[in-house]
């Protein structure tokens, strides 16, 4: 492939900043899939052998996607300046969620206040939190997609919440202590 | 106190304000103020025993402490540091308030008029001038001209955004945790408020209840329940208005009706209803009426 | 500097989504504020002169802070998820402003009419520019986001000002100001 096309696939694999279809790359370059494909061969060799050491970043195949991202050894010095994709208030939610679980929508209304909702769509709709109708209100829980995030080992509800209470208590007491 | 080096831009502001005043005008006080700003400007130590002025000098130190614009001050945080300054020099409140306002007038309300007048002037202005002014009063050189000209005319701007990733990580463990930690104090203030303002709805209920019966209790007078309760009695109907009771346009009257009425109601006698609340028609059902 | 200084302060600026501090780019790496200037350098270097027509990506100082982004010419067909957010036409609003500072709005409105008014409420919503009362009329200015958004490295009304002259009028200028 010539110069050109690698430029024009390239920049739309960083500009997507997530990982994108054969066929996105294919509607925003004009070019053809196989164009496209070759392309991508070429430029996930030029970052991960031919350039190797001369880049931070690398081309990977994500499923059926693509995406450019950090290679391995650079994500640490990275998370400074990155924004977290939940947000703080969000998180919060999702906190408790864990903690609490199963939880009533309704009790979890009480402990926070009407935006739960909102959270609590919006954790529905990353798959990180799982809703089933009891009686009149919805009961909340983590699904299997929390402890692979955030890399805790548990998969029980009640592990979990051992968990986060003794992070949680743990940290308290340390600050205590360094008072 | 600390010595304040005086903003010279309230005292521009001052002279600004003065020399904006209508001649008849008393220009007293802002010469008093501009004053008073110049000698705390050189150091001088100027102690002010009329809790007035007092109260001003403190108005303008926070304009100035604060770097606040005199052109353009926020009054709701003004007011806010104003109020805190006032309690820690201990000046009556009554006093701060009426500062407040005086001093939103001077720093904003005036000049908002002097704005006006001065606007007006303007306007004057630029319909006079309005021939010689497009390249001398703001395309002042061949530059600015063709620069300006051709921004105008070019099909695309000079300018163009830039694109940039929209980089997203993933949320810690760490991250997580502090939220944990933070929603549960959060949850713990929010149902304890919750709590509070539940134990005052309750008092207020109870205190309102208790307020009623003790009105209830001094409004009502025999003859007033007996007078309605022949009224009632007499329209010989089951259910009737509170309408066909009284005039209601007359606010003694009816007030007088509805307790005779309540009583009536409270002595099983009557029933009261409304079919729409709370503002429809009142119903009364004659409990003897057969 | 070497690869290893060069491939972390990239791995930053690639993470970040908005435009870092030398600071910030001194916290995540735990470089010296000199190592993290000198490679800043390097770097933008490589992606704009030594490797110029093998990359779509730039570094550039963006204000007082860095930034990575894709070339001018690669931006038109690399928009899948970024689209262009303001309108051409309140661009060349604002590069009037930018180049007229502090100019007023009545003055402004001499120069492109009406519409300006539009203009200038959403440039101010978007903290671009900055409004202030002078009299009857309102004084406006560029705000230290204006060099940020745009990439522009100058953050001075004077040098932003020679910035745009030069990309409108190019050479012209350059001939009225030697006269």
């Amino acid at each position: 492939m010539g110069k050109n096309e690698k430029r024009r696939v390239e920049s739309v694999l960083f500009s997507a900043s997530e990982p994108v279809r054969i066929k996105d790359i294919r509607e925003s370059t004009g070019f053809s899939i196989k164009i496209v494909k070759d392309t991508l061969k070429e430029l996930m060799d030029d970052y991960s052998i031919n350039r190797k050491n001369d880049t931070s970043m690398e081309i990977v195949k994500a499923g059926e996607k693509y995406i450019m991202q950090l290679k391995k050894n650079y994500t640490d010095q990275s998370m400074i300046v990155s924004k977290p994709e939940i947000k703080d208030d969000i998180l919060k939610t999702l906190s408790l969620i864990a903690f609490h679980q199963p939880v009533k929508q309704s009790n979890l209304r009480r402990m926070a206040g009407q935006k739960i909702y909102d959270h609590v769509d919006e954790l529905v709709s990353m798959k990180i939190v799982n809703t089933r109708k009891h009686g009149s209100t919805e009961l909340l829980t983590t699904t299997k997609l929390f402890p692979e995030y955030f890399g805790i080992e548990s998969t029980k509800p009640e592990e979990i919440r051992d968990y986060l209470a003794k992070k949680v208590m743990g940290d308290i007491s340390k600050s205590i202590k360094s008072d | 106190m600390e010595q304040l080096k005086i903003d010279n831009d309230v005292i521009n502001h001052l002279l600004f304000h003065k020399s904006l005043i209508d001649e008849n005008d008393d220009a007293t006080r802002i010469n008093y103020y501009v004053e008073m700003l110049q000698k705390t400007n050189e150091g001088e130590h100027i102690s002010i025993e009329n809790p007035f002025e007092r109260s001003i000098t403190i108005a303008f130190e926070l304009v100035m402490r604060q770097h606040l614009d005199p052109w353009d001050i926020d009054l709701v945080n003004f007011s806010t540091m104003y109020i805190k300054r006032a309690k820690e020099e201990k000046i009556d409140l009554i006093t701060a308030g009426r500062i407040i306002l005086m001093a939103w007038k001077i720093l904003k309300l005036q000049s908002d008029n002097l704005v006006v007048s001065v606007e007006e002037n303007q306007e004057n202005e630029e319909i006079f001038d309005w021939n010689n002014l497009p390249t001398e009063m703001w395309l002042e050189n061949d530059q600015d001209y063709s620069y300006t000209n051709l921004i105008m005319k070019m099909p695309e701007p000079p300018l163009y955004e830039p694109v940039r990733r929209d980089s997203k990580r993933k949320v810690t463990l760490i991250e997580l945790l502090e939220a944990f930690n933070q929603a549960r104090t959060e949850s713990e203030e929010y149902q304890f408020l919750e709590q509070q303002r539940h134990e005052e709805r309750e008092r207020l209920r109870i205190k309102s209840r208790k307020d009623m019966k003790e009105k209830y209790e001094k409004a009502k007078s025999e003859e007033d329940v007996e007078a309605i309760w022949k009224k009632i009695h007499n329209l010989n109907k089951k259910t009737v208005s509170i309408i066909d009771l009284c005039d209601t346009k007359n606010r003694d009257e009816f007030i007088k009706t509805l307790i005779s009425v309540l009583f009536l109601a409270y002595d099983n006698k009557i029933k009261v209803y409304q079919r729409k609340f709370p503002y429809g028609k009142i119903f009364i059902e004659n409990m003897g009426y057969t």
